[in-house]
């Protein structure tokens, strides 16, 4: 049984549907990369495994828990996160986003994350009263993903970790999710960029709506037609 | 085969424009034979004043998103103005009234700066706009060209048929130019501006221009209405014409009627106007109480106005 | 075509909510068919001027039913006594209501005397109409002077002298204590206003100059820092002129600051007791100064109607209430017509005007001497000054300082 | 004259900051202006003034009555309307336009149950000391009255930046979506900031007979402008923000009186226009428009 199964979702705004018959399965201790260009519906997607979007049919269960229709909180409290492209809240000092990551958890509990998180990451331990809007691009990102782990949640939705970042942050952020792999939360990432599928355990195509292909990265290596026709890789 | 579709598609235009006009001919029939079959002019009078006021809202509010509370400033100021030209300038009651809504269009053209804000900001703000109107005009420094506190006195200029006439012209003039507004290109570009101003300007319409414009047209349209009552009354204080009650009527029969739409305001000022002086009357005690609640009803189920219950099915309303 | 059906709906509704606002027109009676004389008023039952209005309105029905229970009043014109019926509408304390209202009652309810409703601001609109349909406009307490114009017959004021008269005692009072620093402040209304200029310049002509004399907004409600500027000018009479929230929030902040002054003055106090009494509390009012006004003051000669005692007594037992100046100001708008309709040959109102005319100066009601001038203002009822003095049960009782009957 | 006028506008500056509190915070986390915010401030003068005169109940109890009474009033409302206007097309003018039929219905109600005529409270309720200062004295009632909006601020303060739940607010009040896509209760925490904040109108209500004179079931209009206006004066969501917009509108008005004072009732007026106008995006950021 895999730790997040979704079987024949329909999710749209009004009465138009914008994702259609999505079938998609997470296995624990997974990173499941959802490749699709701007517009394919990957956020609508992320967003109705949120719960910030109604889902119109479809069923969506996490770890045997029917969760098609509870709110984003229930959802944070059976072990979903969510990653936005924003991901922080600006107004907020460092420590107060890790604590709203952390809302849910006894008060020891939090503190002893934050410790932790502040080992791993340094950097947000020197920066830990400034209010987020003070921090970089690439220093936003990498709060992001610590107020997410906050939660320890048993899978992370991110939704383009690579927006709006340079390259050589791009890199780093891949290298930080490496260190998680097959030792932490299960990941279901959304993007354009396929350098994150280096790593990656399986792979998803979204296209207007519909997942064309899925298959390890190996598998999509090998089906030109796929690579040709969606990222225009030869 | 494309040349009949155009066609069709002219007849259907004109037939709506045909439609459109039985509005203020409707208006300029009902408003200038009713005198005839009932005695009461100040309640046609006055019917006419707040549709005309509904009108001037729904411009504002219909086609720009803006809510206007100090609606009634520019009604003030149209009716002071008119006052001032004839009691300093000795103009004649027509001159007068036309120079009350110059008077409240320049007005509107001070407090042009307001148009940047958004929201609830606009809405009182506008409100505190009103008061200082209010307050200058009122206060004893200007008594010698308002005569402050003490308010107006045109007693020799009351001609009751004359202005009554003159509401009939602005209102079916109002009519008329919400008409042209909804139904020609500069309509559906403010209609694009109040969806989504950031891609209306990105697709080349002058957002802050047109906006503008509007917000002069409306001021226009209260201060003549506002000039016109003032003239109609003849004896006014600065509470009477400043009463903010005033643009919360207009506001409550557009919201009621329907904005956007022709027709909206005016089924709104005469059901709710007549309703105020059918119940009201006998006992307003409890109609502010059912107003209120009217309100809160309406925003909850039916924030189109009574109009929507028709435009829901797809049914094509001037 | 539903757009069609919806305009007609409209023609329906805007004929039914007219048909609503009233009965239709009816002929103007003829005096011979005349079965009652229908008095035409207005009330604001709710707003600004509610707490004024109504115990006016209450003065004049109640007057209505002690006439009626006579039989009616005795019209002189029709030889006879005739039913007097009240049709009332309330305006809100909103004069635009109000202009409408006025005008159903002229025009569709076809009224035979028009009265005013409470003060200056709900009855200007009723000036220009009253005159433009040639009624003559019972005006109660609408005490603006510029009402009153030669080339108007078509108003009386009825219950009070208009506002310009009323300093002329505190004036005197002020000139006769020999006090020269006076501290005036006033809500610039123009009821409190004109007040002010007449005050001010009666001073002047005694060569006394205010030390201290500003307007405020009329909807200040906190007086301490004025009344700390105030102290400052070290006055020996502290004057406001205002409504009755201008009072009250005035003698409060007075009472709170503690300062002492050999006279303070007041307008309401004297009109509305028990709204004084019971707001600010009995003590904030004793020993200070205002315009005792009936029922504190009463006039010991009365030729027409109750007298303040029976009046007292009479309204009690018919409404319940308890009297204050308003009720009688109604009470005596009532009387005043009485009188009027006793004494004019015909009902055509001009010929109300003038018998009005024939009576001013010999009618003394529990209101004082009714007396207008040519333009139909007020100059008899005059109110003069008085001390307070309350016990700490809230019973007020007043010691005149200048006479009442000057 | 100059320094009781600045005393005195600190004072009254103080208490004006507390009235305008509960709108602040109900406008920084829901984004909506609750137009009837002085009616509720109304209603709770009438409360203390009713207590007082029936039941011989101190004001400082009627706070604590207040609050708690109108904090359930405000739940009660909660549920029924919010919810609704959230998930419409144009919330924050929807709202604006619910709240001012809202503000209509309680003057209405106010004006059936407790009649128009205005009603107060006496100032010696505190009783009749006062507070000597620089040469000047000032009544105990306003002292009272400063130190229990100091209270009140200074507890809400604590509230948002010392507490979860205060965190949570701040979230939704910097951003929304993001406190949703966090996992936040939001709906709960804004159905708690909105009984608050209408708790607290009811609760500075019961001192507003003390410093304003007098109440009548009108006064409501007039109160939420001044609250807007000390909102916008101040910033968005920081009770702090409420006490620098209280104060300047208290000094300015006091001062106003002193020299100014037939034009003093312009003070809140233009006070909020010339803020709005000449330093829009510093002050306010989310009230102009983008376009």
């Amino acid at each position: 049984m895999a730790l997040l199964h979704i079987s024949s979702l329909y999710v749209g705004y009004n009465s138009l549907n914008v994702l259609t018959d999505v079938n998609l399965d997470v296995e624990a201790g997974t990173q499941v990369v959802l490749l699709g260009a701007n517009g394919s519906g990957k956020t609508t997607l992320l967003k109705s495994l949120m719960g910030l979007l109604p889902v119109h049919a479809g069923q969506i269960v996490l770890d045997t828990q029917d969760i098609t229709r509870l709110g984003p909180s229930a959802r944070v409290r059976a072990g979903l996160a969510y990653l936005s492209e924003i991901g922080v809240i600006a107004s907020l000092s460092v420590e107060d986003n890790l604590n709203i990551g952390g809302y849910y958890l006894t008060r020891t509990l939090r503190r002893q994350q934050i410790r932790s998180l502040y080992q791993q990451l340094p950097i947000l331990y020197e920066k830990r009263k400034n209010p987020a809007s003070s921090l970089s691009g690439g220093q936003r990102k990498i709060l992001a993903f610590a107020k997410v782990l906050m939660g320890q949640p048993r899978l992370i939705l991110m939704d383009e970790p690579s927006a709006g970042l340079a390259p050589v942050m791009v890199n780093e952020m891949i290298q930080i999710l490496n260190t998680y792999r097959s030792h932490g939360p299960a990941f279901l990432i959304a993007e354009q960029n396929v350098k994150f599928l280096e790593g990656a355990h399986y792979v998803y195509v979204l296209d207007n709506g519909q997942i064309r292909f899925q298959g390890t990265p190996q598998d999509l290596d090998a089906d030109a037609h796929i690579k040709a026709a969606y990222f225009g890789l030869t | 085969m494309l040349n009949t579709q155009l066609v069709e598609a002219g007849k259907r235009q004109r037939g709506r424009l045909l439609i459109n006009g039985v509005i203020p001919f409707l208006v300029l029939v009902g408003f200038s034979l009713s005198p005839f079959v009932y005695a009461n002019q100040a309640i046609l009078f006055q019917m006419m004043a707040f549709m005309a006021l509904a009108q001037g809202v729904n411009l504002l509010y219909g086609f720009t998103g803006y809510l206007p509370f100090g609606y009634v400033g520019f009604f003030g100021i149209g009716a002071y103005g008119m006052a001032i030209s004839i009691q300093l300038l000795h103009f004649p009651g027509l001159l007068a009234v036309v120079m009350g809504g110059l008077l409240s269009a320049i007005i509107a053209i001070i407090f042009l700066p307001l148009l940047r804000l958004s929201g609830a900001y606009f809405a009182i703000s506008s409100l505190a706009a009103a008061e200082v109107l209010s307050n200058v005009v009122s206060n004893s420094a200007m008594i010698h060209i308002t005569n402050g506190p003490y308010g107006e006195q045109l007693t020799q200029s009351y001609h009751p048929v004359t202005s009554y006439v003159a509401m009939v012209i602005v209102l079916v003039l109002t009519t008329v130019t919400v008409i042209f507004i909804r139904n020609m290109p500069f309509g559906r570009a403010l209609m694009a501006i109040r969806e989504d101003p950031v891609s209306a300007a990105m697709a080349g319409i002058a957002v802050v221009r047109s906006r503008s414009i509007v917000w002069l047209l409306s001021a226009l349209i209260a201060g003549l209405t506002g000039a016109i009552f003032g003239w109609h009354l003849s004896v006014f204080y600065p509470n009477t014409v400043f009463d903010l009650n005033i643009s919360i009527l207009a506001i409550v029969f557009t919201l009621f009627g329907g904005y956007g739409t022709v027709t909206g305001p005016v089924l709104g000022s005469i059901v709710l106007y007549g309703l105020y002086n059918a119940i009201g009357i006998s006992d307003p005690q409890y109609f502010q109480l059912i107003y209120g609640l009217l309100i809160v009803a309406l925003v909850l189920f039916l924030p189109g106005g009574i109009i929507s219950l028709i435009q829901r099915r797809g049914n094509y309303v001037p | 075509m539903k757009s069609t059906a919806i305009l007609g709906m409209a023609a329906v509704l805007l004929s039914a909510s007219l048909a609503g606002c009233g009965s239709s027109p009816s002929t103007a009676p003829s005096a011979k068919s005349i079965k009652d004389i229908t008095i035409g008023t207005l009330y604001a039952k709710s707003g600004a001027f509610a707490t004024s209005s109504m115990p006016e309105y209450s003065g004049l029905t109640f007057w209505a039913s002690q006439i009626n229970k006579t039989g009616g009043v005795y019209v002189k014109a029709l030889h006879k006594k005739v039913p007097v019926k009240i049709v009332a509408y309330n305006d809100q304390s909103s004069a635009t209501t109000a202009t409408t209202l006025y005008s159903q009652l002229i025009t569709v309810n076809h009224v035979n005397i028009l009265v005013a409703d409470f003060g200056s601001v709900l009855t200007s609109v009723a000036v220009p109409i009253a005159q433009e349909k040639k009624m003559l406009l019972f005006d109660q307490t609408g005490t603006g002077a510029s009402f009153f114009t030669p080339s108007n017959p078509y108003i009386v004021l009825t219950s009070l002298p208009t506002s310009g008269l009323w300093p002329t005692s505190l004036a005197q009072y002020l000139i006769h204590k020999g006090y020269s620093r006076i501290a005036i402040v006033y809500a610039t209304n123009d009821f409190d206003q004109s007040q002010d200029q007449t005050l001010v310049s009666k001073l002047k002509a005694a060569h006394i100059t205010p030390v201290y004399n500003n307007g405020v907004p009329t909807s200040t409600s906190s007086y301490s820092v004025l009344l700390n500027n105030m102290s400052h000018t070290n006055p020996q009479a502290v004057i406001e002129l205002g409504y009755p929230n201008n009072d009250i929030a005035f003698l409060q902040a007075l009472k709170a600051s503690g300062d002492h002054f050999n006279m303070v003055f007041t307008i309401f106090p004297g009109q509305l007791p028990q709204l004084f009494v019971s707001s600010v509390g009995p003590s904030s009012i004793n020993n200070t100064y205002t315009y005792p006004a009936p029922p504190l003051l009463t006039f010991s000669h009365v030729n027409y109607g109750l007298n303040t005692a029976q009046f007292d007594l009479a309204f009690k037992k018919a409404t319940g209430q308890s009297t204050n100046f308003l009720s009688i100001a109604g009470y005596n708008t009532g009387l005043i017509i009485q009188k009027t309709l006793s004494t004019a040959n015909s009902l055509n109102q001009l010929s109300l005007r003038h018998a009005v005319s024939r009576f001013s100066g010999s009618l003394s009601t529990l209101d004082g001497t009714f007396k207008i001038d040519s333009k139909g203002a007020q100059i008899g009822e005059t109110l003069p000054v008085g001390k307070i003095t309350t016990n700490s049960k809230g019973r007020v009782s007043v010691q005149f300082v200048t006479s009442p009957n000057s | 004259m100059f320094t009781y006028s600045l005393v005195s506008g600190i004072l009254f500056g103080i208490f004006f900051g507390f009235m305008a509190l509960g709108l602040n915070l109900i406008f920084g986390v829901m984004e909506m202006v609750n137009l009837a915010h002085g009616d509720f401030v109304v209603l709770g003068g009438y409360v203390a003034i009713m207590a007082l005169t029936s039941l011989h109940i101190n004001p400082v109890v009627s706070l604590v009555i207040a609050l708690v009474l109108f904090f359930l009033v405000g739940l009660g409302l909660f549920f029924p309307l919010i919810p609704r206007l959230s998930n419409s097309r144009d919330p924050e003018m929807l709202s604006l336009i619910l709240f001012f039929g809202l503000s209509q219905v309680l003057e209405a109600l106010m004006v059936i149950k407790f009649g128009v005529n205005p009603e107060s409270l006496p100032l010696s309720v505190f009783g009749n000391s006062s507070w000597h200062f620089l040469g000047q004295s000032y009544q105990i009632a306003w002292i009272v009255t400063a130190l229990v909006s100091l209270v009140m601020i200074t507890l809400t303060y604590v509230f948002l930046y010392y507490t979860s739940l205060g965190r949570a607010v701040r979230a939704v009040m910097g951003n929304r979506e993001e406190a949703l896509a966090s996992g936040l209760p939001v709906k709960r925490t804004s159905a708690i900031i909105f009984a608050i904040g209408i708790g607290l109108a009811a609760m500075s209500g019961v001192l507003s007979p003390l410093m304003i004179g007098s109440l009548d079931p009108t006064s409501g209009l007039g109160l939420t402008t001044i609250a807007f206006a000390i909102v916008v004066i101040g910033s968005l969501g920081n009770p702090l923000g409420s006490v620098v917009g209280g104060l300047v509108y208290g000094v300015s008005l006091m001062l106003m009186q002193t020299y100014l004072s037939s034009w003093s009732v312009l003070v809140p007026y233009l006070l909020l226009l010339i803020i709005v106008l000449v330093k829009p995006s510093g002050l306010l950021g989310k009230g102009v428009r983008h376009a």
